[in-house]
């Protein structure tokens, strides 16, 4: 298992960057975390004639938050985004959901845009993107274009990153007030792919009653699969909500796929049970938050 | 791998029937087909540039046709092989007239997927497999209701690189999702083939009946 | 087509120039081009653990790695976990009192993960101490013993500090 | 005795060296060695029809390519049958590059040969094979349907068919007021160390010797099998076993492919070629083993006692026969655990399908069977409504009945004769270690509470140590330091420590004055392997002898220089001193001097030794009749059959009502190997076993789909466990001798691993209230098993 040759280069800005991926076209790969990339190309199942090490480029790296959310830029690390406070005030889910991706090995390398722009319908960002109405920035030379994840997720193992572009940054929006998130998860083994798992938004009205609820869910289909369980729950008490009736709703929109790990009824049963379980908890959140 | 679907194309059979007999028509609808020859009595080489991302792969994919019952059904098998691995396809392919006098489509493959690939990865294969027919289908479809423009405009999916998709971290197993991709892409090229190879049939037997 | 480059790391302290191809995989670069084989393969795509190396103080899988894309890091492995008169570092050590290690193997990429660790945390409890590991595949030991290791070595880093 | 080592929980000596990366595993050396890599096979079934290599012809740094058309003779022949067997009627083996015809996904097509690993693949991708592809043979019911054939002369894909009977169990079991039927089944998993194999061959043209480092388990029958293979004379052929990253079988296996190709190659090209295994490749073209489909018909009385037991079972043995039935030959005999029904029957085939070959994997065999018996054990219990600990107690053989001939034949040919082992004791251990009598109440809260909590209980017995012999050497050195060699191999057992313990002891020196060396032929040519719990067994004993034989010499000689009677001398501390007086001594260090009569001295120690300074009788020869100089000795162990190890295991799980994942929440292991040479090695011998098991039972298996496709040939989907899935251990230790060898040792490597798939099957039956009957489980099967449970009892 070795990689077959390639030409490297090392741009130090994104207009080198852009200008590289325009001349490469179809035949060159970015490299940023590589996680995914070099065993690829490690079983000779990837072959791109050139790597774009965006590595060394300058403000690439950050993580800024602000009054409407927190961006992510194209080489900040799982790990940054893991331990970075001001996001996790801003968007607990971020924390939440990214703590189940691998282990801290891997995240330690492993970059958030990445794994959004990979597109596995396995990988929690990308629910958490599509859960919270986030965007990813792509830019190509000339031009940029921002994305929320309805458009940006196409298929499994398909974003819409298309031939010369760099995803330079993806955007979550600020949780709202009175709003509770969690996560919910259940894989094989520790740090392995998730069987299903979910993430679940409860929002709640000035009676402290549950106003909005929705969840996202990986592993369950082709993308992330997002779905509004308001009717379900709405005017529940945050402490005590019966997310069951939500739980069937889930269960009754996905319609996930068998693998060796998992017949696809149990995944949908998982995504039910999940589904209760992250809304339940996330609407407790909510009910501090609102305290 | 066993990969089931069907297509409802918006038109009568016979429309159906001619539009596969165009090769120039199938060429460009099919995903990754790059070349089709004939190379003996109901047997072609076909050359597909099948994969995802980085492991798009040329692929020279050996068809061949038995059971046929025009205009009713055929069964194909082909087979495709490449340095990512190799599949092995049998696709029965049925046609019957629908209702609104569109026609109804079904394919029903069962794949062997060997090599590098077989081994590393089966997660999502199904679905992709599906989903690179499906655009098949779709794009020939836009061809009878007369919206060619709009595929012919986007790059096909099976085909469509993504440069960032691999600097993914999310998991170990990411690697052998993309390598699904190939492989899946690969058997719904060959799914698709069928509809080139249908299409040939058709012009022989056609070619060869007094009008 | 091979694209060669000439890189610059700094090895466990020590300034090192090789030459390699951009293909060459960083795990590989040190065992076979630096002669550090104390760094093991144990799966070539990122599973098991026994390749993970420090780069800039960060665990991380040198087989997922190229050796060109850390062109002037600091790479710290199994061989620089060791005390500069060559005897054995905390956590060495503490594998040694506690039988963390049987056939060895997978052994160098704990002790490279554990060393990171408890620099950021010098005193985990024993459910810590499993989690900290769980990145690294070992099929000798059944693990009890590493996590026995890793309390032990944070005990030890504790007694050398006063 | 101030330097007594046995039976103490000694740190490792092995250990600085590997902690500080200095260990030498096979890719650790030969840096400049040309790599091999391999093109192996993408179907499952398949002929060969074309090899075209032109492509790879201009890759650059390609040194060779070889096809199955360029191997010599004896090369180009099948690979030895290993173990053969009467019952073996159609024993298959594997050509070293397949000729003609693949039978499994990864079989070994062409062997490139190149400056370094990443060419020698470019080239390996370059190379086409064109194939017919033939239907396969996968899975044991289409084994048996046998509609396909694996080999065309194979007539039901069936490799060996072997009865045994004790008794007469049909007549038994019509006599049995009450009788049960259950069908068992076990999945594939494999041995997977972390370090796959590996080979590197150097050939002294000059010398016509070629040297060969194998991670291997058995380097002096590998020599053996180079030498055949390649025709040369045993004593122009090494092999060394370096570090070796863990074996748990599949490195018992000999000669692999690799091993002979790579030796081959190196002489043909007259330079140094290495090849080491990718993980990839370990999957598909070593071995597993483990599948198994069994029926059980059990006959037994209202007490609960075994009246009849007849087996039949079904083994999968893969495209390949090398290693002979040694692993159903295990299960139909180890099944039996500490248990003496009045009579057994047992018949198994062993049977061809187009997958990787099957050999011994850590447990070989008696995981499945351990899992069989004791099902039925549970199944007696639920019958009769019984405590399933007081079922296994009823059926124990007793201390007082050993040895206990089971009137069978093991899997070296021996009688299979239990020596010795307490099992009420062990089960009362463990009983009290895990609470056994109170977890009832424990069970019942936790339901209330809408929690499902099982305890389950397994019990075998392991036959360890098995012959035919294993050798030692013992050297004093004149600088009193000791050298120990044995042939068989260390894969992280601890033998450079519990060697030395052994030998220490003996010669009453300190341990750090000890060094041991194994699996080196240049070192100690006779040995069998590592396998079967047997190296502490055999070579402990075999240098135990050795040892002794030095000590006596020396207190010999030693006597003649203190002028007194060696019965009154003893070594302390590496000093040999008349008992009771300090001032009466002479170092073990001057004893070896003097044991080599000189007549040339290069130092002060060695003068003492030449011939004017000895006080000799001038009528006796320097070196007395009978005797050797230098202080060295070589003894052998060759016990008349195995002795038999035994343990309990117990584990508490709690099963979610919801997503049906299984937590484990204690697990007990309470173990008897015997006379304990180091305690803390067999702990963790005992450990890893668990972790093993623990893998087996939860979350290793190999999916193979009908195609013949490993579908989960990488640690991506090959679950093996974290530090997460494993629990916590806890253990306690009986001590019975053996009375088979002086040390009273039994073996302990495989013991943890053999109740696993039993224990937690009865844990997780315990707490569904419904029957497990197939291993591995994982939470997608238990929630459908579960599902298929509600159904069955709405009905």
């Amino acid at each position: 298992m070795k990689p077959s040759s390639f030409v490297y280069h090392r741009p130090t800005t994104i207009e080198e960057a852009l200008d590289l991926l325009a001349e490469i076209g179809s035949d060159g790969k970015v490299l940023a975390g590589g996680q995914s990339l070099v065993p690829l190309m490690s079983m000779r199942l990837a072959a791109p004639a050139h790597l774009v090490d965006v590595n060394r480029i300058d403000g690439l790296a950050g993580i800024q938050t602000d009054v409407d959310g927190v961006r992510v830029g194209a080489t900040a690390r799982h790990a940054d985004v893991e331990h970075h406070e001001a996001a996790y005030a801003a968007v607990p889910l971020l924390r939440q959901a990214v703590k189940h991706v691998a282990h801290p090995t891997i995240r330690n390398r492993g970059t958030t845009v990445g794994s959004l722009a990979h597109a596995d319908p396995s990988g929690e960002m990308t629910a958490v993107l599509a859960l919270l109405g986030g965007t990813v920035t792509l830019r190509r030379r000339g031009g940029e274009r921002r994305l929320a994840a309805g458009e940006f997720f196409v298929g499994p193992l398909e974003s819409a990153v298309g031939p010369g572009e760099l995803a330079v940054e993806a955007f979550f929006p600020r949780s709202a007030p009175r709003s509770g998130t969690a996560w919910a998860e259940v894989s094989r083994r520790h740090g392995d792919y998730a069987v299903c798992g979910v993430g679940a938004v409860v929002t709640l009205g000035e009676d402290r009653r549950v106003g909005a609820a929705k969840v996202g869910l990986i592993s369950v289909g082709p993308t992330p699969v997002v779905v509004d369980v308001t009717d379900a729950i709405v005017g529940q008490s945050a402490d005590a909500v019966e997310a069951e009736r939500a739980g069937r709703l889930v269960m009754d929109t996905v319609d996930p796929d068998a693998d060796i790990h998992a017949t696809a009824e149990y995944r949908r049963h998982l995504a039910g049970t999940l589904a209760a379980r992250a809304l339940t908890e996330a609407a407790a959140r909510a009910s501090e938050r609102a305290a | 791998m066993k990969v089931t679907g069907s297509a409802v194309l918006h038109a009568p059979r016979e429309r159906v029937w001619s539009a596969l007999q165009d090769p120039a028509v199938l060429v460009r609808t099919i995903p990754g087909c790059q070349q089709l020859e004939q190379v003996g009595p109901d047997t072609y080489r076909a050359t597909v540039l099948a994969g995802v991302a980085s492991i798009k792969g040329t692929y020279s994919g050996d068809v061949r046709l038995t059971d046929q019952a025009e205009p009713d059904s055929f069964v194909l098998h082909a087979s495709g092989a490449g340095a990512p691995g190799t599949v092995n396809a049998d696709v029965r392919v049925t046609l019957a007239d629908a209702d609104g006098g569109a026609t109804q489509l079904d394919y029903d493959a069962d794949a062997v997927v060997g090599g590098v690939i077989g081994g590393v990865g089966q997660r999502m294969i199904v679905g992709v497999a599906k989903k690179t027919a499906g655009e098949f289908f779709a794009a020939v479809d836009d061809v009878l209701t007369g919206r060619e423009e709009r595929i012919l405009r986007e790059p096909s999916v099976a085909t469509g690189t993504a440069p960032e998709v691999f600097t993914a971290p999310s998991r170990q197993r990411a690697p052998m999702s993309a390598a699904e991709m190939s492989s899946a892409a690969i058997t719904g090229a060959l799914i698709a083939l069928a509809g080139v190879v249908l299409g040939w049939l058709i012009t022989r037997r056609a070619q060869g009946r007094p009008r | 087509m091979t694209d060669v480059h000439e890189l610059a790391l700094t090895v466990n302290g020590v300034p090192r120039t090789l030459r390699v191809p951009a293909r060459r995989l960083l795990s590989d670069a040190l065992r076979h081009d630096l002669g550090l084989t104390g760094t093991h393969v144990g799966c070539e795509h990122g599973v098991c653990g026994a390749c993970t190396v420090l780069v800039d103080g960060r665990p991380v899988r040198s087989c997922l790695l190229f050796a060109v894309s850390v062109d002037g890091s600091s790479v710290t492995t199994v061989e620089g976990c060791c005390e500069p008169d060559g005897s054995l570092g905390p956590v060495q050590q503490a594998f040694w009192d506690c039988h963390g290690l049987q056939c060895g193997f997978c052994t160098p990429g704990f002790v490279t993960t554990i060393t990171a660790y408890l620099d950021e945390n010098p005193e985990p409890t024993a459910e810590e101490a499993r989690e900290a590991i769980a990145g690294n595949l070992c099929r000798c030991t059944g693990y009890q013993n590493i996590v026995a290791s890793v309390l032990r070595a944070a005990e030890i880093r504790r007694e050398a500090r006063v | 005795m101030s330097t007594r080592t046995m039976g103490e929980p000694i740190a490792r000596r092995e250990d600085p060296r590997l902690l500080s990366g200095q260990g030498h595993y096979l890719d650790d050396i030969g840096h400049t060695a040309l790599a091999a890599a391999f093109v192996r096979s993408p179907h499952a079934h398949a002929q060969i029809v074309d090899i075209d290599v032109t492509d790879a012809l201009d890759v650059d740094g390609l040194m060779a390519i070889y096809t199955h058309d360029d191997l010599p003779d004896r090369l180009a022949e099948p690979l030895p049958l290993l173990i053969p067997h009467p019952s073996l009627t159609h024993g298959r083996t594997p050509y070293a590059l397949a000729k003609d015809e693949v039978n499994h996904v990864g079989e070994a097509i062409v062997m490139v040969v190149a400056a370094d690993r990443y060419l020698a693949e470019d080239a390996c991708d370059r190379i086409r094979v064109e194939y017919e592809v033939l239907p396969p043979v996968v899975g044991i019911a289409a084994a048996r349907e046998a509609s396909r054939l694996v080999h065309e002369d194979v007539p039901g894909n069936i490799a060996a068919t072997m009865v045994q009977e004790n008794g007469d169990a049909a007549a038994a079991l019509a006599a049995s007021p009450r009788v049960l039927e259950l069908d068992l089944e076990v999945e594939r998993s494999a041995s997977t160390p972390l370090e796959g194999k590996g080979v590197y061959a150097r050939w002294d043209p000059a010398d016509a010797s070629l040297r060969v480092y194998s991670s291997t388990q058995a380097s002096t029958s590998v020599r053996a099998a180079l030498a055949a293979k390649l025709g040369l004379p045993p004593n122009r052929v090494e092999v060394v076993a370096p570090d070796v990253g863990g074996g748990f079988g599949v490195k018992i296996v000999h000669p692999w492919p690799e091993e002979v190709l790579v030796s081959w190659a190196a002489i043909t090209l007259s330079r140094e070629v290495k090849w080491t295994e990718d993980r990839r490749e370990h999957f598909v073209s070593s071995a597993h083993e483990r599948s198994q489909v069994h029926h059980v018909r059990v006959g037994f009385d209202d007490d609960g006692h075994l009246l009849g037991l007849e087996v039949s079972f079904w083994h999968d043995n893969g495209a390949y026969t090398p290693y002979g039935i040694i692993v159903p030959i295990v299960t139909a005999t180890q099944l039996l655990g500490p248990y003496k029904p009045a009579a057994y029957r047992v018949e198994f085939q062993s049977l061809y399908t187009n997958t990787v070959l099957v050999t011994p994997y850590r447990g070989a065999g008696r995981p499945q069977g351990c899992f069989v018996m004791e099902r039925v054990m549970d199944a007696i219990a639920a019958e009769l409504g019984f405590d399933r600990a007081e079922v296994r107690e009823r059926n124990f053989i007793q201390p007082d009945e050993m040895p206990y001939d089971h009137g069978l034949i093991f899997q070296d040919g021996r009688p299979l004769i239990y020596d010795s082992g307490d099992y009420p004791a062990t089960l009362r251990k463990l009983k009290k270690l895990v609470g056994w009598d109170e977890f009832g109440v424990y069970r019942e809260q936790a339901r209330a509470e809408g929690r499902r909590v099982g305890i389950g209980i397994a019990c075998y017995v392991e036959g360890t140590g098995v012959g035919p012999y294993e050798g030692g050497w013992v050297k004093v050195e004149t600088d009193g330091s000791v050298v120990v060699a044995t042939g068989l191999t260390t894969q992280g057992q601890g033998h450079q420590t519990a060697f030395a313990q052994v030998a220490a002891d003996i010669l009453g020196v300190q341990l750090d004055r000890v060094s041991v060396v194994t699996g080196d032929t240049r070192r100690f040519g006779y040995a069998v392997g590592t396998f079967a719990s047997r190296a502490l067994v055999m070579s402990g004993n075999a240098i135990a002898a050795a040892a002794r034989k030095v000590r006596d010499k020396a207190l010999r000689i030693a006597g003649d220089a203190l002028e007194a009677d060696p019965r009154d001398l003893e070594i302390i501390d590496g000093v040999v001193q008349v008992r009771g007086v300090p001032t009466s001594a002479i170092p073990l260090s001057t004893v070896a001097v003097l044991s080599n009569p000189l007549r040339y001295a290069f130092d002060t120690e060695s003068a003492r030794a030449t011939q004017f300074a000895l006080p000799a009788d001038p009528d006796k020869p320097p070196v007395p009749e009978g005797e050797q100089p230098g202080l060295e000795a070589t003894g052998y162990y060759s016990p008349p059959r195995a002795t038999f190890a035994n343990g309990m295991h117990a584990v508490v799980v709690e099963t979610d009502p919801d997503t049906a994942e299984i937590r484990i929440v204690r697990y007990c292991v309470v173990h008897d190997c015997g006379t304990l040479v180091n305690p803390r090695i067999v702990e963790g011998q005992v450990h890893g076993g668990v972790a093993q098991g623990v893998g087996g039972a939860l979350y290793e298996r190999m999916v193979y789909d009908d195609d013949g496709q490993l579908l989960n040939a990488s640690f991506m989907d090959f679950l093996m466990p974290y530090s997460t899935e494993v629990p916590t251990i806890e253990t306690d230790h009986l001590e019975t001798p053996s009375p088979l060898n002086p040390l009273g040792i039994k073996g302990a490597g495989e013991a943890g691993v053999i109740p696993g798939m039993a224990v937690f099957a009865s844990a997780i039956s315990d707490a569904e209230g419904f029957p497990i009957t197939r291993m591995p489980i994982s939470p997608s099967e238990l929630f459908h098993l579960r599902r298929a449970h509600e159904e069955a009892t709405n009905r």
